[in-house]
C-alpha cells in the first residue's frame, strides 16, 4: 500500500469528496495543497478573519444544501465562534425538530508538544463533546484521517474534525480508491491480554511504543483507540476492558472533564465492566496547567512514554 | 411603484394578523397554556410585512427571539406556529423549540434564534448559499437595535460585503435592547451609518410606514438579486409592550409620553388610513379582515388544543439526520 | 436565623462587597435591585450587548488593580465570549509567570426546568472545568450562594459563579455578618451509612427529598454538595465514598464529559476508593439531547427524583 | 511640535533596536535556540516607537502576535525578553510565555496575545482602570488590519465610545494577515472608516513615518487624557519579512515589486535622513548607536543562554494567586 503523511491524507480526503459532490465547498483563511486550482474561488473561499461569521456561515449554507467545510486552522480560533457552535450548530436540528438537515464539516488542528504556549496548544474535545448535538471525529493515522474525514463530509450533520498537530508529518499506508471509515467504530491498534490503552491522536502512536516495549517485558497490551468521540464505540472499549480487567487511558488534555474522565465514567458504570475490573482506572494526562512554552516545562506539562508505562505498571501493581 | 388594493389588503390583513397573534400568545401565556418566554412583536409590524412583501418563497429569512411576527410575514402557518408554543406535535418543532426556535425551511423562514446577532452569520451562508445556487434567490437577516453592539453583526456585514452577497440586513431598531435604551448601546443612534465602511449602502427609513419599508426593500432586493451585495437598512420602529414575559406581565419602564406618541404612529392605523383617504378600504372590509383574523387565530388555537403533547418516547428523536 | 432567598442571597454578596472594597465595580446589561442607587453608575454599568468585550475588559481591567464582577447574566450569552474565557482568562496569569493577578468574577445563570428550550437551559460547566486556570463555584442553597460568591469576589484569580435559575426563589438561612463559604471545601448536606449521593445545585434538593423519602425505607444516604467545582474537594467525596462504598452522582448536564463524569472518574482511580467500592458507579444526569420546550419532553430530558431513587436502588441492587 | 535631537536619537536607536533583536530572533530560531513561532516586526518599527514615545511608563499598551516592537518601544528589557525567548527562568514570564506572550506589567506593557483581535477587549478594559483611577492614564491598543475583521474589534469601538474611554486604537495596517492581502479581508482599504459610526475620530497615517505617526498619537492621547474618549488610528505599514516562521523560514508569496517599494521607503532610514538633513545625527553617531544596539544584543543573548531552563518541579507554579 502507499504512504503518505496524514496532511496529505486529509488534504486528499476534502479533494476527493469536492470531486465527488459539488455541493461540498471549503473556507478558511488559508488551504495547504492548492486546491482553488481544481476547483475554482467559488468552491474555495478565503475568508477574512471572523471564526464567528464562517462558522455560522457554514452551518446556514448547510441548511441551504451545500456542504461546507469550514476550517478553523487551530482549535485555539473555534472560541471566538463558540457561540455558532454551542448555541446553534450543535442545537439546530433538534430544536427546529429535524426539519432540516446540516451537513457541515468543521476542521481544525489540536495538540501541544511543539513550543508554541497556551493558546496553540489545546485539545479541548471534551468540551465539544460535552455539546450533544456534534459528532467528533480524532484519527490516529494517515488511513484513518482519510476515511473518517470522507465520513465526515459525507455525514448529514455537524462533524467536528480534530486534526493533531503533531501528527501531521505521520506517514503510514493509506488505502487507494474511495478509503471510508465509518464513524462511531473504535479500532484495535493492537491486541494484548493484561491491560487496556485506551488513546488518543498522538498517543495512539505513542502508546503503541509502549506497548512494544512492555511486551518485550511479558506485558501483553491491548491498544484502543476511539476514532471518534462522538458517537463513542462504548461496546468495544467495554469489551476490552473485560477482557484485561485493566484500563489505562492516554490523552493530552487535561484530566479535568476531558475525553479520558468520560471513557473512565463509561467503563465503571456498566456492571459487567466494574465488576470485571480488577484494578483501578488510570488517566494518563496533561497536568492541569495551560501549556507552557520552555521544552523543559512543556514536557512536564505533556503525557511522556514514561508515565505511560508507569500507569501500566500502577494497575498491573494494584491488581486485588 | 403603487401596490394595488389586493396587494394593500394583503399586507393589512398580514399586519393584524403579526398583532393579534402575539395579543392572543400573551394571554395564553398568562393562561399557562404556552411556556417559557413570549417576546411580543406589536408595534413593529410594518417591518416584518413590509420586508416579507418584496420577497417570494424561495427567498429565505432569519430572525430573532422576536420572531413571531418575521414567521407569519414570510408565510408560515399560524396553526403549526400556535402548536409549537403550545408544545404540540403539531408544532413547527414538534414542541422541541417552542417560541424562541421556530422555523419553516418550507417557506424560507430559518427560523428564530434566542442569541442576539446569532441569526447574522447563519443568514449569510443562507445568502451564501443563493448566490451559489445562481437563481437569484436573497436572504433576508432581522435583527434589533441591541445585536448591532454584537461583534457577529460587524463580521457579517464586512464577509457579505466582500463576497457580494444576495442578503438585506434589515435592523428593527425599536429603541430598547430589553430595558436598556438605544443611548446605553451606541454612540450615535444611525445603525444604518454602520453600511458605509463596509461600502454597501445604508438606509434608515420610518418602520412604522410599512409602504416606505416595502419601498426601501425593493432597493435593497433589487441589488441583491442583481448580484450587487448587500444593503443595510435601519427600520425605526418600537414595541408596544414588554421586552419578554414568563408568567406574568414585567412592569413598563419606559416614560408613558414615549410609549403614547410611538403608539400615535401606529403603523396598522396609518395603513388604514392610507387605504381609507385613496377609497381602498371601507369600513365593512376592515371589519371582515379583522373578522377573518379573529376566526383564524381561533382556528389556530382550537388546532394547538387539539394535538397532543409530544410522547416523551419521542425524546431522543430528530437529533441525528441519517 | 433570617430566612432570604438564593437571589437575594447573591445581591447581598455582591453589595456587601462593593461596600468593603472601592476597587469593586458590576457591569452587566441589567442588574436585580438597584446597586446603581447606592454605588452610582461608574462602579454599576450598564453595557451594550457585547458580551465578548465585556469578558475580556473584565480581566484588562482586574489586572490592572479593578475588582469587576461581570454578570453575563445566562451561561447560555457567554458563549460569544468564549475566546475571552478559554484563551485569556484561563490562562493569562499562568503564561505571563504570574506577574499579574486577575480578581475579576463572572456571574450566569444555568439550567433547565422552566421552558426555555435548547439555548437557554444549559449547565455546561465542565466546559470550563476543563479550562485549567479558573475556580469555579456551583452553590445550591442561599447560605452557600451568598458565602461563595463572597468569596469569590475576594479571590484574586478569575472565578466563575454558576448560579442555578431554578434556585433563585428557593428561601433558606443564611447568617448574619460578613457570612463567608471558602472555595474548595465541599459540604456534606445530609450524613448517610449506605449510598452516597453527589449532587449539584438544584439536584441537591431534590437529592436531599430524594433521601427523605428513602430513609422510610430504610437506606441511609448520605448527599454531598461540592459547592466549588475547582479546586473540588475529592477527599471529602472520596472520603464518604470509602464510607458508603456506593455513590450516584446527580446533575442536569448531559453526562458526557461533564461534572459528573469528573466525580466518577476520582473516585475510582484512586485505589482506596476504587476498592472500597460495591456498586458500579452511577451518573444520573440529561439526556444527551439539547434542551426541549414541550413540558413532557423537558421533563423526560431532566433528571427527575424517580431517576435518582432508580439509581439508588441500582446501586444498592448491584453491589457485590 | 519639533522634538529635541535627544528625543530623536532615543526614537532612532529604540527602532534599530527593535529591528536588530527580530533580526536576531531569526537567526537564534534557525539556530533552535528559540522554540514555536517568530513574527518579526521588522518595517513596522515607527509605529511601535512613534506611539509609545508618546507615552509614560503609566500608560498601558496591549500587543499582538508580533509584539517584540511593542514590548522594547514601552520600555521592556531585552534581556529579559531574550530571555523568555530562550524559554529561560529569567524570562518576562519564566519561560512559560514565550514569543506570543511577553508582557511587562511594571512597564504597563499588558502582554502579547496570540488571538487576532484578542488583546482589545482587554486593552478597553485597562482603559476602564485608568477612568476609575482618575490620574490621566492612557492605553494604547495595537492590532493589525486583519484584526478589524474580528467582532471584538467593533463591540471594543463601540463600548469606549460609549464609556469614553482614554484609549487609543492603533491599527497597523501592513497590507496582509497572513497570506491575504487587505482585499481579501475588507471591502474598503481604509481601517481608519470604521471610527466614524462609533462617533471617534478615525485618523490615517503614514505608519513608515515615524513623526508623522508621533504626531497623530499626540492628539489621541490628549483627547484620552482630557477625558474625551478614544480615538482610532490607522498606521499604513509593511512588513518586511514573512508573517511567522517555525523551524524554517516560510517562501515569500507577495509581489517582488511591493516588497521593493515598501522597503525604499524603510523608517528607519528615513529617520536618519531626516535627522542628518537637520544635522542631528553624524555618521559616527549613527556607527555608535549602532554599536551600541549590538552590544546590547550580545548582552542579551549572553543573559538568555546564562538563565537556567525552568526546573520542571515549577511546573504548577503561577497557576493561582493567592
Ligand atoms: C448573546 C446574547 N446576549 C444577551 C441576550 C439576552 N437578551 C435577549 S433579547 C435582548 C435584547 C435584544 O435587543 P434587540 O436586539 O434590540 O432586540 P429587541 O428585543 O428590541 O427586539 C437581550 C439582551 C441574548 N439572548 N443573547
Ligand atoms: C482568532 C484568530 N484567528 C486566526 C489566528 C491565526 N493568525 C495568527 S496571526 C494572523 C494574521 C493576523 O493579521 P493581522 O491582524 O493583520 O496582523 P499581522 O500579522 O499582519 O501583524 C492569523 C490569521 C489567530 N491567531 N487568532
Ligand atoms: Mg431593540
Ligand atoms: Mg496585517
Amino acid at each position: 500500500m502507499r504512504e503518505i503523511t496524514f496532511q496529505k491524507a486529509l488534504e486528499e480526503a476534502v479533494a476527493e469528496e469536492m470531486r465527488r459532490d459539488p455541493r461540498v465547498i471549503t473556507m478558511g483563511t488559508d488551504f495547504t495543497g492548492d486546491p482553488i486550482k481544481e476547483f475554482g474561488a467559488s468552491r474555495v473561499r478565503f475568508t477574512p478573519i471572523s471564526e464567528a461569521v464562517l462558522t455560522g456561515m457554514g452551518l446556514g449554507a448547510a441548511g441551504c444544501g451545500v456542504r461546507p467545510i469550514v476550517n478553523w486552522r487551530m482549535v485555539t480560533f473555534s472560541f471566538v465562534a463558540m457561540d455558532q457552535v454551542v448555541n446553534q450548530a450543535s442545537k439546530i436540528r433538534y430544536m427546529f425538530g429535524g426539519q432540516a438537515d446540516f451537513p457541515v464539516t468543521y476542521r481544525c488542528s489540536t495538540g501541544g508538544g511543539i513550543g508554541l504556549a497556551a493558546q496553540h496548544s489545546q485539545s479541548p474535545y471534551s468540551m465539544w463533546m460535552h455539546l450533544a448535538g456534534l459528532k467528533i471525529v480524532l484519527p490516529s493515522t494517515p488511513a484513518d484521517a482519510k476515511g473518517l474525514l470522507k465520513s465526515a463530509i459525507r455525514d448529514n450533520n455537524p462533524v467536528v474534525s480534530f486534526e493533531c498537530s503533531r501528527l501531521a508529518t505521520l506517514t503510514g499506508p493509506v488505502p487507494d480508491g474511495d478509503h471510508l471509515v465509518p464513524l462511531g467504530v473504535a479500532d484495535v491498534k493492537r491486541t494484548g491480554t493484561d491491560v487496556t490503552i485506551v488513546a488518543l491522536a498522538y498517543y495512539v502512536q505513542e502508546s503503541l511504543a509502549v506497548a512494544d516495549e512492555l511486551a518485550r517485558e511479558g506485558v501483553s497490551i491491548e491498544v484502543l483507540d476511539p476514532r471518534t468521540l462522538v458517537p463513542m464505540d462504548v461496546e468495544t472499549l467495554r469489551a476490552s476492558v473485560q477482557k484485561t480487567g485493566r484500563v489505562v487511558i492516554v490523552d493530552e488534555a487535561p484530566a479535568t472533564c476531558s475525553a479520558a474522565a468520560e471513557i473512565a465514567a463509561l467503563m465503571v458504570e456498566d456492571p459487567d465492566t466494574f465488576r470485571a475490573l480488577k484494578a483501578p482506572v488510570r488517566r494518563v494526562c496533561a497536568m492541569p496547567v495551560p501549556v507552557p512554552y520552555s521544552p523543559p516545562l512543556e514536557k512536564a506539562a505533556l503525557p511522556s512514554r514514561d508515565d505511560i508505562r508507569a500507569a501500566v505498571h500502577d494497575v498491573l501493581k494494584e491488581s486485588v | 411603484m403603487t401596490l394595488d388594493k389586493a396587494r394593500l389588503v394583503q399586507m393589512l390583513r398580514t399586519m393584524i394578523l403579526i398583532r393579534e397573534f402575539d395579543e392572543r400568545a400573551i394571554q395564553l401565556r398568562l393562561a399557562g397554556k404556552i411556556y417559557g418566554t413570549v417576546h411580543p412583536y406589536v408595534g413593529q409590524e410594518a417591518v416584518a410585512v413590509g420586508v416579507s412583501a418584496q420577497l417570494s418563497v424561495t427567498d429565505r429569512v432569519t430572525s430573532t427571539h422576536r420572531g413571531h411576527g418575521h414567521c407569519i410575514a414570510k408565510g408560515a402557518d399560524i396553526r403549526r406556529m400556535m402548536a409549537e408554543l403550545f408544545g404540540r406535535v403539531d408544532g413547527y418543532c414538534k414542541g422541541k423549540g417552542g417560541s424562541m426556535h421556530i422555523a419553516d425551511f418550507a417557506v424560507g423562514m430559518l427560523g428564530a434564534n434566542g442569541i442576539v446577532g446569532g441569526g447574522l452569520p447563519i443568514a449569510c451562508g443562507a445568502a451564501l448559499a443563493g448566490q451559489l445556487e445562481g437563481k437569484g434567490a436573497v436572504t433576508v437577516c432581522f435583527f434589533g437595535d441591541g445585536a448591532a453592539a454584537e461583534g457577529e453583526f460587524h463580521e457579517s456585514l464586512n464577509i457579505a460585503s466582500l463576497w457580494k452577497l444576495p442578503i438585506v440586513f434589515v435592523c428593527e431598531n425599536n429603541q430598547y435592547a430589553a430595558n436598556n435604551p438605544v443611548g446605553v448601546q451606541h454612540p450615535r443612534v444611525d445603525i444604518a451609518a454602520h453600511a458605509a465602511p463596509y461600502d454597501m449602502p445604508g438606509v434608515g427609513v420610518d418602520g412604522n410606514d410599512v409602504l416606505a419599508v416595502h419601498a426601501a426593500t425593493a432597493d435593497a432586493v433589487t441589488r441583491a438579486r442583481r448580484g450587487d451585495g448587500p444593503s443595510l437598512l435601519e427600520c425605526k420602529t418600537y414595541r408596544w409592550h414588554f421586552h419578554a414575559m414568563r408568567a406574568a406581565r414585567p412592569p413598563e419602564t419606559r416614560p408613558a409620553e414615549e410609549i403614547a406618541s410611538w403608539k400615535a404612529g401606529d403603523p396598522i392605523a396609518r395603513l388604514e388610513q392610507h387605504m381609507v383617504g385613496r377609497a381602498l378600504l371601507s369600513p365593512d372590509e376592515l371589519r371582515a379582515i379583522r373578522d377573518r383574523v379573529g376566526a383564524e387565530l381561533d382556528e389556530a388555537v382550537a388546532f394547538a388544543e387539539a394535538s397532543p403533547f409530544p410522547d416523551p418516547k419521542d425524546l431522543m428523536a430528530d437529533m441525528f439526520a441519517r
